[in-house]
């Protein structure tokens, strides 16, 4: 009883430091599609974990939290994708740490590198 | 213990949701504050079920629904608006 | 044409039988004519929705991989972040993005959904944008600008069950 | 507890609308105002509301974003015109 509470507390707690980290990655990595990629993978195993914990932690709400994960593992790689999609068509600098950019080779565009490197 | 643990995971995300709000208030471009508010709304489904565990009512759990599969929406408007089509 | 009514019937029956699922999950409300009310809902919303175009049929051995494949994405899923706190955290962060193009052999349009999504959730990888069955993919760390290298490296470890499922 | 939680999301909660209404472009200050009923739905949760808590996160969060991006490219799209 007791050890299934501290289970399921010390996972939603591993939860939210993946949802920290997340929200730390987007401040400090140098270019959208970096940010983006620790903000979708970040939160959406933050997120998992945190409900997970939480539904472990009081029993009877695990299906709804199992319901929540669902919708979340669904919705939320799609908006990401999205964003990252509409980001590069209008042209969004690359950082310039940058190897390669087959899409706007692809389209015949210059590849859109930023000009001075963003100190953080 | 349990109890306290939980606290302190609400704490953490509490201390996400500033973090994300400091690069949408930084984000040079548009597209990088669309990323902050996509960060937000899932960070705040995560937090809300959390406040749902404290006050004890399965009610709130509702508001996580509408939260996690009306979030994205507002993402996705967004950015085909940027792209130049909705 | 015959086998296809039932086959739509059978589709839309299922779908609909989730999303009761779903509702008596979240409410747990065990009234049976409640239930009853639900399903007929349901119904009318399936019968809107789908058509026998974007399901494949269900068969034990597709299910079977099902299973394996979403065990399969929580392990990728749980790398994925692992990579991205180690990134995140260092002082330096080591990174050497780009972005390549991969190719696809899935011809579904609901299995290469599928696919991007799970890329996207994967060690490192977001996907940008799919013309045709090349996927072009943003990759935090390029170790092969190669087509076929890079799509050996990420995309074969999906492929190898969204075909047999969307096959 | 429940009060460090109501200061810090509603200091957030100015700071998007002062966001809103300082912002040069169009589309930045559509997301703050996003924001700010984001924050708004979690603080009217924590303030035992869970109905209106539930309108304004689809209604302010959801629904008036797309709108008011739908009212903004219907004008632009008048001006290209002409």
């Amino acid at each position: 009883m007791a050890i299934r509470e501290l289970l399921g507390s010390i996972i939603a707690l591993i939860g939210s430091l993946f949802l920290f980290l997340g929200a730390l990655g987007i401040v400090r990595m140098p270019d959208l599609y970096n940010r983006m990629q620790t903000g979708t993978k970040s939160t959406t195993l933050g997120t998992i974990l945190t409900l997970l914990g939480i539904g472990i932690y009081r029993l009877e709400w695990l299906p709804q939290m199992l319901i929540l994960i669902a919708f979340i593992l669904a919705t939320n790689p799609v908006s990401s994708h999205t964003l990252a999609r509409a980001a590069h068509f209008t042209g969004i600098p690359l950082t310039r740490k940058t190897v390669a950019d087959k899409l706007a080779e692809e389209e015949h565009r210059p590849i859109p590198v930023e000009e001075e490197e963003e100190v953080v | 213990m349990a109890e306290f643990i939980i606290h302190l995971a609400t704490f953490i995300v509490l201390f996400g949701v500033i973090l994300a709000s400091v690069r949408f208030i930084k984000g040079p471009t548009a597209a990088d504050r669309t990323v902050a508010l996509d960060v937000l709304t899932i960070i705040s489904t995560a937090l809300i079920v959390l406040i749902a565990l404290f006050v004890n009512r399965v009610i709130y759990l509702d508001v996580a629904l509408v939260y996690a599969i009306l979030s994205f929406i507002g993402v996705i408007a967004v950015a085909r608006f940027i792209e130049g089509g909705l | 044409m015959k086998k296809h009514t039932i086959e739509s019937w059978g589709v839309r029956v299922s779908v609909a039988a989730v999303l009761t699922l779903f509702y008596f999950f979240w409410t747990h409300n065990h009234n049976v004519s409640d239930l009853a009310v639900i399903f007929l809902l349901a119904f009318i919303v399936a019968w809107g929705f789908v058509t026998t175009q974007t399901f494949p049929r269900l068969t034990p051995k597709r299910l079977a991989y099902s299973l394996v494949y979403i065990l399969y994405l929580f392990k990728e899923i749980i790398k994925a972040n692992l990579d991205v706190a180690r990134r995140v955290i260092q002082p330096r962060i080591p990174i050497n993005p780009g972005i390549v193009e991969v190719r696809t052999r899935l011809k579904s349009p609901i299995g290469r959904m599928i696919l991007a999504n799970s890329i996207t959730l994967t060690p490192g990888t977001l996907s940008v944008d799919i013309k045709g069955d090349h996927l072009f993919i943003h990759w935090i760390d390029v170790t092969d600008i190669d087509e076929q290298k890079a799509t050996e490296k990420i995309v074969a470890g999906f492929e190898k069950y969204l075909e047999v499922i969307f096959g | 507890m429940i009060a460090w939680f109501i200061g810090v999301l509603g200091i957030a909660m100015i700071v998007g609308a002062l966001a809103a209404v300082h912002l040069k472009q169009t589309v930045p200050a559509i997301i703050a105002a996003g924001i700010v009923s984001l924050f708004a739905s979690v603080l009217y949760l924590l303030l035992a509301a869970p109905d209106v808590a539930m309108t304004e996160a689809a209604i302010g969060a959801g629904l008036s974003t797309v709108i008011f991006l739908y009212a903004v490219y219907k004008t632009r799209s008048g001006e290209s015109e002409k």
